[in-house]
């Protein structure tokens, strides 16, 4: 069907579960640029990063906006006006205020019309957006945020400490419906107005993650007149301070966003100060991925995300066409295996399984150069990312071996192992609405190589609630499910043994079902210390745990691609969750 | 009306022709292709329909592939035959399906009174006001989608209509001039009722489900292109097509073969099903 | 303004047709013609009748004068010329020009023939939209002039309807007012009153007449001499696509020259005696002694205690009325009483409508009456359940007008007779009795006079005459002592119509049959009846024996019946 | 006689649209106890789906304000109660106005519907007058042209008509645009296919029409073959095919669903598909209701064109299913 791709970003019900440890210092992060960061790529089929020029990053405790290069990829002097039409892939978001649920696809939209308090930089360093500076005491439970001067909300109202205080209440009330920022606000138990331009955040235990939750979308500041508006109405047009506001949403169809000609609150790594260039933006939803490329190719938009590889492929022979590669954070996509019973309670069946399967084979032919193969549990742009290649050699040979050890030595008429008379089979539900067609080829493969050693992988595709219904009863050996959150605390999500059982509602996270107390404790004092270094080495830990006992089969960064037609320019995606941004962007007609 | 009515009122207007036309003889062996390529697919396509090469993927109809090959460079002739049998399978159980229903409520009405018979009409009225997919989603959304429900999604969506034919006909055939000549031969209601009332409403069927499953592969076709069908790795055409419209630009071929043979079949059926219509008609 | 009569243009005698050597052939060239050598004249104000069976070629003679024989056809002739110039060869355009100003045409079936769609004001105006330049008000104003003197009183009232509200008469006047609109010199009537009531018939006849009296060369195409002798001066007999005789009508009649042409005269039911063969001894089967029919069903037993011969029907006081779907009320028969006395044939006649119908299936017991009762042969008929009356059905036989349609279209001839022999409870089926059955399925075929190469076929691959007769077999199957027949021959041409009749004669006396014998053909009902009774709106308004119905009629419906029914003159 | 004269009576519509409540009705009905059977928890579908953050309260402050802790029978009142006076309930995932969401929605599809139906009857027209009175050759060209356009599946004709003109030739655009050129390929593919049906029925009673006497005496009057065929044998022809009218509606609103999504048209096709996806029950019950009402409505409108068409029609087939 058209939905290529709805990533739900789902939240965890277990982010409360942390080790208690006070941490001391206020270190904030600085980590080298081992992986490329979202970057341009202009007919060539590799990811390159092209003129990052990196801004100035700021450390310690005052820190001052700065101006960072951006990645504006025309030589010409840009443009004012024109409208931009955007077609995206994603579902169409049921409100645009982030605060309310939190997915991906409300982010791609609410990025061009709300800020954060901070954000990332091209090396994943947090850098000041409407809070010019921050302060932890060292006991870490403490925060305070100075904001930037002279930002107004486009309604109008300034932006003050009380006007942040009223989005954290926001996103806390349960009648607000947050699902995302309510996690990422889990140990924030208290708000102060030290002055009108600085607010105080209390938390009951340290947040080494916390700087990275407020850079995402979903916790964006809105005007606080704005949020006493009726839910419905801030759905229909929520109040920011960001570049573009939004004048109308026609369901199904379009949202159309203006500039915001008073705007003053650019990131530090924006390109340019004042207004966007852009007159507007209409923002589309054309499920259809086949549609959308037409459209591009027709010039009837400019901008499509959810790019499949072959278009991708083909607009890099193209010279009407920019292929824009921004990976999300947060996981990598990888195919869990069900620890919690068998066949993959056994160790030896989990690797037997990664080993019988040729990923690599798969995603060159399949992806055609547009995604790299990922040996690690977290995506490339996390700096803290473990990358264990040696793992995850095919080697059918091994598997065999491995199979006949534990047990599973007997083949049936049709070619599959069996143990007591049990075939080995792999029960694999799809989410038609969160893995794109390639990967659901991918799926296929795996389930034609992994057959020859012996394995029977039954791929099931399923709907959104048909997936979670399979996921929740406990009735899959193998899943894949996209998880995207700034940073490695991710893996706490995703890995913590609390996250094993469902929630009322049904959900969990650990699908791996990994119950390894060792591997919550690392997990638990990872989240708990501001120490990047030990940090770092906890995460790497833990890591390791994961990745060397086989739970899951890494296969690549979550794919975000985005393809501009050749008029746009200066577009780029932000470091913080790849969502694209326009204020830069121009158009050369 | 449906489209079947549609397809039954239609041959019932044709005039005899006793020569076969190109378009039946075509017909005649393009199912001959496909029932073959159903029971026995290695004949027509010995490879392995799920063999992946992935170095071979996306590759253009050439003397090796004659469809090309698809993403994960499987042969899709291969695949196209060897999904003859599933998508028949779709058809025919569906068509089954819609069938067997239309004849209980069709029966029902027409043979059990002027009361039951409005309530019947009733129930296929409201039946009818979920035009054709919707009734199929409905269902869909109540069952949960797989190939299962898919079959039963269509079967139960066509029911309505094949109940409203086969009451037609029982009503026709009831009232008919023969019907009265058996009454006047002094035959019981129940001779009357299984010697000739019932032959002759349900000979009929054949022609109908002939043409039914045609429209039940598209119908079916559409639900798995909506990814409510067929799952993985199965060669189901509908499923092969939805999965090939993602690379429309780059390889054409993946959506097109299997587009086509869920035409080609029911083009096939439809233009069968007159012909044998016709044929019984003129015996 | 009515018909004016025609300017004498030319001398009287002027032909206004002129048609030689006509060879009309379908299909591939070289193959039998439908038409060969066909010659004949007809001049101005004269009405030539061609008549004969279906099949003959008179219709492709009539449409080739009018260049409509079809795209298939060949159409060639000698000479082919109106009121002296040549259509031979003519383009479709100029075609065109001629239909409806040059030559008209009006056809069989008024309903089928004025589109059903367009109202009739529409229709007739048509040929003067085509053929002058009057505007839609002088149309209008010409339409009902031509209707009126079609002889359709209160034109206006009837001009905006369209044909399927009018009456069969309305109809068939509507259909030759737009023929003659322009008042073409000739006039094809192709079968202009088959299927018409005869009293219709006799003012359609009449309209012609009229139409030929002022003027116009009339080309009359009929099955029935004794229709057309009314109005024909001249008489075209045609028998496989030639003209065996000509001549004047007059001549046609007393003195018939051409075989066919005499079997065509004998064939003609009224006023022929009853008894009196219609067709040839051979043509209604094989000679031989009748094959014996003895055995009775038990049930005529039963009667025979009554005081006096009891009638095989009897019918007392029948009443039935229909309701309509929106509630209203057609009462179809009223009172109606009548007696068939056994071994005899009552007659019942009436025009459509005249509830004959509803009679017949009162009769038949397959409706109940709502007032009186039908009694068989003495003993209650339709007061029993269906259930009671089942075992007493074969005492009654029926034959049917639309035969086709009473034949299982599923079933072959040998099946549809096995099942009749074999009757309501068969002791065994059908297919494990195969010799008795299959011998007594022979007899039944040889009694009817068809061939057994016919027992595999399906009725729908018989002509119409071989399928009566296989209906009478049916009919005959269970031995019955009564047969109901209702319009058995309307749908027959007089040829073959003149063989079932003779048929149902000789088996009458044969096997002591009583017959009802249900017509709206007052000559048919002569024939065959020896007693008549004459219905109209659902009331039999005289009853009496056939001479005296026929020689002295009481009521004043039946003296107008009579007076229009079509005589050989 | 006389009844030809009020051929389409009052009592005749007000029986027809007392039909229709009925219709209504039991659509209502059986959606309303069909979605009774959906596995999980309705309340848990509006906050968002098994996927999302529920607390034991939420749910239970949903479940009083959707009514869903009441016994069934006094929700099926209260949905009646609703549905009577227009309101459709407020969808679970859209967070809005179910009637408010149709009411946008309908504007597109209808549109689209009723220019595919226009388009079809034109194809149909067109190809059922130029294959007959043209020879055997022609008429097998149009039937087996007929067969095949009825059996294109909307999907697969949709893509090979972006593929063709949108990707090769780059002449029209693949998705809706606010001026009618997007119209054009998403009519395209649901008309083709209805053409064919369309076409079937047309030409057979168009062969039949012109085979009829009444067409010898049009002709024997010097009619020329062109007012043959404009004035008598296409009304004929145009008969079934605007009693199929209503039913056709019916299957463009099922394309729709294929059609809006591909091309990425704002419609109810597309409201219903994500509905279903996402298990919206108030949405899926809120289309099916207005589809039905629409589908009735114009199975209705055809019964009474059909009945002014033809005054042959005596007594019309009853039933809303036309």
């Amino acid at each position: 069907m058209g939905l290529d791709v709805i990533d739900y970003w789902i939240a965890s019900n277990n982010a409360t579960a942390a080790v208690p440890e006070p941490s001391t210092g206020e270190t904030f992060l600085k980590r080298d640029n081992r992986m490329p960061r979202p970057g341009i790529v202009r007919s060539t089929p590799r990811p390159l990063t092209v003129a990052l020029a990196a801004g100035a990053v700021a450390l310690g405790l005052a820190l001052t906006g700065c101006t960072a290069g951006s990645s504006v990829t025309g030589n010409d002097t840009p443009q004012k006006g024109g409208t931009l039409t955007y077609a995206s892939g994603d579902a169409e978001p049921t409100c645009l205020d982030p605060h309310v649920g939190g997915n991906y696809p409300q982010a791609l939209v609410s990025s061009q019309f709300l800020e954060s308090l901070v954000s990332l930089d091209s090396d994943g360093t947090v850098i000041p957006w409407l809070a010019d500076s921050w302060t932890v005491s060292d006991d870490g439970l403490t925060w305070e945020f100075t904001l930037r001067d002279g930002v107004s909300f486009t309604d109008g109202t300034p932006l003050d400490a009380a006007a942040v205080q009223a989005n954290i209440a926001h996103l806390q009330d349960p009648a607000t419906g947050s699902s995302t920022g309510y996690l990422a606000l889990a140990k924030v138990t208290g708000t102060e107005a030290v002055s009108d331009s600085v607010v105080r955040l209390t938390l009951s235990q340290p947040d080494s993650a916390l700087l990275e939750s407020l850079s995402q979308p979903w916790l964006a500041i809105e005007s606080a007149t704005a949020l006493e508006r009726s839910q419905d109405e801030n759905c229909a047009a929520p109040v920011g301070t960001g570049p573009f506001v939004v004048e109308s949403w026609a369901k199904q169809n379009a949202i159309t966003l203006v500039r915001n000609d008073d705007y003053t609150s650019p990131p530090a790594d924006a390109a340019h100060e004042g207004a966007a260039y852009l007159e507007s933006i209409t923002w589309r939803f054309i499920p259809d991925s086949a549609s959308r490329y037409a459209a591009l190719q027709a010039g009837e938009v400019d901008v499509i995300d959810n790019a499949q590889p072959d278009t991708i492929a083909q607009a890099s022979s193209s010279d009407s066409i920019v292929h824009l590669d921004a990976p999300r954070p947060g996981a990598s996509n990888r195919i869990e295996l069900n620890s919690g019973k068998a066949p993959f309670d056994d160790v030896a069946v989990r690797e037997a399984f990664i080993r019988s399967t040729d990923v690599d084979a798969a995603v060159s032919s399949l992806f055609q150069g547009s995604a790299e193969r990922s040996y690690s549990a977290l995506s490339s742009v996390e700096p803290l990312g473990v990358s264990r290649p040696d793992l995850f050699e095919y080697d059918p040979d091994a598997a065999a071996d491995l199979l006949d050890a534990a047990g599973w030595a007997e083949k049936d008429s049709e070619g599959y192992r069996t143990k007591d008379g049990v075939r080995l089979t792999v029960v694999f539900p799809v989410s038609t609405n969160q893995s794109i067609p390639a990967e659901q080829s991918l799926f296929e493969q795996i389930q034609a190589t992994a057959k020859e050693t012996g394995f029977d992988v039954q791929l099931t595709k399923l709907d959104l609630s048909s997936w979670y219904t399979a996921l929740g009863s406990n009735a899959y050996d193998a899943v894949s499910a996209p998880y995207t959150k700034v940073g490695p605390d991710v893996l706490r999500i995703l890995f913590d043994s609390s996250a094993i059982q469902p929630a009322p509602s049904g959900y969990f996270a650990n699908h791996a079902q990994v119950n390894d107390p060792e591997l919550d404790s690392l997990l638990a004092q990872a989240n708990a210390t501001n120490d990047a270094d030990t940090r770092a080495a906890l995460y790497a830990d833990a890591q390791d745990i994961v990745l060397e006992g086989y739970y899951i089969l890494p296969l690549y960064d979550q794919q975000n691609h985005f393809l501009l037609g050749s008029a746009v320019q200066g577009a780029r995606a932000l470091p913080t969750v790849s969502t694209p941004a326009f204020y830069d962007a121009w158009l050369k007609r | 009306m449906s489209e079947l009515e549609i397809q039954a009122t239609v041959s019932a207007r044709r005039p005899p022709r006793s020569r076969p036309t190109a378009v039946e003889m075509g017909s005649a062996v393009l199912a001959v292709l496909l029932v073959t390529a159903a029971i026995a697919p290695r004949l027509l396509a010995p490879g392995d329909p799920l063999a992946i090469d992935p170095t071979a993927a996306f590759g253009s109809p050439s003397l090796a592939h004659w469809f090309g090959t698809d993403e994960s460079g499987r042969d899709i002739y291969t695949r196209v035959v060897d999904g003859a049998r599933d998508s028949l399978l779709i058809g025919l159980a569906a068509t089954v399906i819609g069938l067997g229903l239309g004849v209980v409520l069709g029966t029902i009405a027409g043979t059990l009174g002027a009361r039951v018979d409005f309530t019947v009409n009733r129930f296929l009225e409201v039946l009818f006001a979920f035009p054709g997919l919707l009734l199929a989603l409905l269902f869909i959304l109540v069952i949960g989608p797989g190939p299962g429900t898919a079959i039963v999604a269509v079967g139960l969506s066509t029911a309505p209509g094949y109940a409203r034919i086969i009451r037609a006909q029982l009503l026709r055939v009831r009232s008919s001039a023969f019907v009265e000549a058996a009454t006047v031969q002094g035959l019981s209601r129940g001779r009357i009722l299984t010697r000739h009332i019932l032959p002759n409403t349900l000979a009929p069927l054949v022609v109908l489900g002939t043409l039914g499953v045609g429209q039940a592969i598209v119908w079916a076709a559409a639900l798995s292109y909506l990814g409510l069908g067929a799952q993985p790795p199965a060669a189901e055409w509908g499923a092969m097509l939805s999965a090939g419209r993602t690379y429309i630009t780059s390889a054409w071929w993946m959506s097109f073969f299997p587009g086509l043979f869920i035409v080609l079949t029911a083009v096939c059926a439809t233009s069968l099903g007159r012909s044998v219509e016709r044929r019984m008609r003129h015996a | 303004m009515t018909i004016s009569d025609r300017p004498a243009s030319g001398s009287p005698n002027a032909s206004a047709l002129r048609v030689r050597n006509l060879r009309v052939g379908f299909g591939h060239p070289g193959g039998d013609d439908a038409v060969s050598g066909v010659s004949f004249d007809v001049a101005t104000g004269e009405c030539l009748a061609i008549v004969g069976e279906s099949g003959s070629g008179k219709s492709v003679t009539a449409r080739s004068i009018l260049g409509l024989a079809g795209s298939t056809a060949r159409v060639r002739a000698d000479e082919l010329s109106l009121a002296g110039e040549s259509v031979l060869g003519l383009s479709e355009p100029a075609w065109r020009r001629r239909r409806g100003r040059d030559v008209g045409l009006v056809l069989q079936d008024a309903l089928a023939s004025l589109d059903p769609l367009r109202p009739i004001v529409r229709e007739i105006g048509d040929s003067l939209r085509l053929h002058t330049d009057l505007d839609p008000a002088e149309r209008t104003r010409r339409v009902l002039e031509v209707l009126e003197a079609a002889g359709l009183p209160d034109p206006q009232l009837y001009a905006g309807r369209r044909s399927g509200e009018l009456s069969g008469g309305q109809r068939q006047r509507a259909l030759i007012a737009a023929a003659l609109a322009l008042d073409p010199p000739v006039l094809v009537a192709d079968e202009p009153t088959t299927a018409l009531d005869v009293t219709v018939q006799a003012q359609v006849l009449g309209l012609l007449e009229r139409v030929r009296a002022r003027g116009t060369a009339i080309v009359l195409i009929s099955h029935d001499l004794a229709v057309v002798s009314r109005i024909a001066d001249r008489i075209a007999v045609m028998h496989d696509g030639r003209i065996v005789e000509t001549g004047t009508t007059n001549k046609v009649l007393t003195d018939p020259r051409h075989p066919e042409t005499r079997r065509m005269l004998a064939a003609v039911p009224v006023d022929k005696p009853r008894f009196t063969r219609l067709a040839p001894a051979t043509a209604v089967r094989d000679a031989g002694p009748p094959p014996r029919m003895t055995e009775r069903p038990a049930a005529a037993a039963v009667t025979a205690a009554a005081p006096g011969p009891p009638a095989a029907i009897e019918a007392i006081g029948l009443a039935k009325t229909f309701r309509g779907p929106h509630g209203s009320a057609h009462q179809a028969v009223h009172e109606v009483s009548f007696r068939l006395a056994r071994g005899s044939t009552l007659g019942i006649v009436g025009e459509s409508g005249s509830g004959k119908t509803t009679t017949a299936r009162l009769v038949l017991a397959l409706t109940a009456p709502d007032a009186g009762e039908v009694r068989l042969l003495g003993e209650p008929w339709s007061a029993l359940t269906e259930k009671d009356r089942r075992a007493r059905r074969p005492l009654v036989g029926a034959i049917y007008q639309d035969v086709l349609a009473s034949f299982d279209p599923r079933l072959s001839v040998r099946e549809i007779l096995q099942q009749a022999v074999a009757g309501p409870t068969p002791a065994r089926p059908a297919r494990t009795g195969s010799r008795g059955g299959a011998a007594a399925v022979a007899a039944l075929l040889e009694n009817v006079g068809l061939p057994s190469a016919l027992l595999e076929r399906r009725p729908a691959e018989l002509s119409g005459g071989q399928r009566q007769r296989v209906g009478i077999a049916r009919a005959l199957a269970s031995r019955p002592q009564v047969l109901i027949c209702d319009e058995p021959v309307s749908a027959l041409d007089v040829s073959v119509q003149a063989q079932v009749l003779d048929l149902l004669d000789e088996l009458q006396r044969e096997l002591d049959l009583s017959l009802l014998f249900i017509s709206h053909d007052l000559g048919v009902i002569q024939h065959v009846s020896d007693e008549v009774a004459v219905m109209h709106d659902g009331r039999i308004v005289e009853t009496g024996t056939a001479t005296e119905v026929f020689t002295a009629p009481a009521h004043p419906y039946t003296r107008a019946l009579l007076a229009s029914v079509p005589r050989l003159v | 006689m006389a009844e030809a004269l009020t051929r389409v009576p009052l009592r005749f519509v007000a029986r027809r649209l007392g039909g229709a409540v009925f219709v209504l009705w039991a659509v209502a009905t059986l959606t309303f106890f069909a979605v009774r059977l959906i596995p999980g928890d309705p309340a848990e579908a509006i906050l968002g789906g098994p996927g999302s953050q529920t607390s034991p309260e939420a749910l239970a402050a949903v479940r009083a304000e959707y009514g869903l802790d009441q016994p069934v029978f006094v929700q099926y009142l209260s949905q009646l109660g609703r549905l009577a006076t227009g309101d459709l309930g407020r969808s679970y995932a859209l967070n809005m106005d179910v009637g408010a969401l149709v009411l946008s929605q309908l504007g597109g599809t209808l549109l689209l519907a009723v220019l595919s139906l226009a388009v079809a009857w034109l194809f149909a027209l067109l190809l059922a007058t130029w294959s007959t009175g043209r020879g055997r050759l022609a008429r097998q060209i149009g039937s087996g042209l007929e067969i095949i356009a009825a059996a294109l599946p909307h999907f697969w004709l949709a893509t090979t008509l972006i593929v063709v003109f949108s990707v090769w030739w780059g002449v029209l655009p693949p998705i809706s645009t606010a001026d009618a050129r997007g119209l054009v390929l998403p009519v395209l593919t649901l008309a083709i296919p209805l053409a064919g049906f369309l076409g079937q029925v047309m030409r057979e009673s168009l062969v039949a029409a012109l085979e009829s006497p009444f067409v010898l005496s049009a002709r024997a009057r010097g009619e020329s073959e062109r007012g043959v065929l404009w004035r008598h044998a296409l009304r004929h022809a145009a008969l079934p095919a605007i009693s199929l009218s209503g039913w056709a509606f019916g299957s463009l609103i099922s394309g729709a669903v294929i059609v809006e999504t591909i091309f990425a048209r704002p419609g109810l096709g597309r409201s219903l598909l994500n509905a279903v996806t996402v298990r919206d029950v108030p949405v899926v019950i809120g289309v099916v209701m207005v589809v039905a009402l629409v589908y009735i409505l114009m199975t209705i409108l055809t019964d009474v064109a059909s009945r002014l068409a033809d005054p042959r029609t005596a007594s019309i087939r009853t039933g809303a299913g036309g």
